[in-house]
């Protein structure tokens, strides 16, 4: 089980700020493009990812018990 | 820690406090930069605004910036301060003090902070104007996904 | 005028009260140099410092700065306040503050001030050592007139 | 009647802030080299002029009613 975060543009879109994602393993790329098709998010093209609150890589590996956050260009300051 | 150098808060922030945290006897400049709330961007009126952040990783991110600022400039020291939730015009984002005995270092290092923190820490402002609102997508602030997603010219690509 | 935007005080510098006099609804940007007095320099250990000004030539000087600034930089707002008489350690001695719309700017005209600053504005700065005291005599902290007047040397050349 | 400032080391050499010199007209060279001899004011040579409260070059002509201060090289900040 995956925990996943939204935030911003993500989260308004969705109606909310967390999702579970049932798996043991999976990479970031294929879990962004799982999203982007279930939920219709083109945004995750653009968003970079958080795993356990560290900036990870498109090829890095998730897996059960990780909290991953879609990070939609940031804007603060 | 009773003052972390770091944080995201949701009170308006007192400039005077961020300061204290970093004077040092051995310190002869501190440079201060004060992000506030615009009421003009390009022409457009802002009414207010709304920041969000991801909260434990944005005060990493900031501890990070604040480390490699060490790095990069010895003796000098940081405190980060951003403020989230509804902000008003003229109202107070965000207050970045360095102290360091010489003033070169002291600006350099704070324009450092400002940039870095533009690029990775997780907070997002969304501009409420007179005719809507929209989440803004980078520190160049263009907009990253009017209406909430991007045109599909800009997703093709 | 109320709050003269450049002043010479005697009394403590209050950096929100400077800050204040350029908050702008227009500006989301406002930089602050504060200036304290450093306790070493150099290996030296200060005790105290003494400041004096040709007062109202000060004044114009700083006033000076500021149209600089405005012509370098339109919609800036600058203040400056810089304190004389006895200091102590970590005390105030100068602010700086600029408010404008983008940040960048904010940071340039700041440096712009305090460098000018310490070039044209007829402050003196009398660093008072554990075994003696010096008058300073430029921006690069070199001494002017140890002893209270330079050696043969210098005067030769 | 020219009004002369002296500040900081210039000032406690000479145990007083101010003097009066009697003359109509004189160049700033002229006055500076005055001082420099009557009270072995080596100083003058690294100091800057301004006249009522303007910074002025060394050819300038001060007159009687001016003030002159003599700047030496400025610490503030």
């Amino acid at each position: 089980m995956i925990r996943i975060l939204l935030f911003a543009g993500l989260q308004e879109k969705l109606g909310k700020s967390s999702l579970v994602y049932e798996c043991d393993t999976i990479t970031i790329k294929v879990l962004k493009e799982q999203l982007k098709t279930a939920y219709e998010l083109f945004e995750m093209d653009h968003v970079m990812t958080a795993v356990n609150e560290e900036y990870a890589m498109e090829d890095d590996i998730v897996k059960s018990g990780d909290t991953v956050a879609f990070i939609p260009p940031v804007s603060g300051g | 820690m009773n003052h972390p150098l770091y944080e995201i808060v949701e009170e308006p922030i007192e400039v005077e406090k961020i300061i204290k945290k970093v004077e040092r006897r051995e310190a002869g400049a501190i440079t201060t930069f004060i992000g506030t709330v615009r009421e003009w961007t390009s022409g457009k009126r802002t009414m207010y605004l709304k920041y969000q952040a991801y909260q434990p990783m944005a005060v990493k991110m900031l501890q990070m910036i604040g480390e490699e600022m060490e790095e990069k400039w010895p003796n000098l020291k940081a405190a980060i301060t951003h403020r989230i939730g509804e902000l008003d015009i003229s109202d107070i984002a965000v207050v970045i003090c360095v102290s360091s005995p010489h003033r070169k270092e002291a600006y350099e290092a704070n324009e450092y902070a400002i940039e870095r923190m533009k690029q990775i820490v997780p907070i997002w402002k969304k501009e409420h104007w007179e005719d809507g609102e929209t989440w803004i997508g980078d520190q160049l602030e263009k907009v990253a996904y009017p209406e909430g997603s991007p045109d599909m010219e800009d997703v093709k690509k």
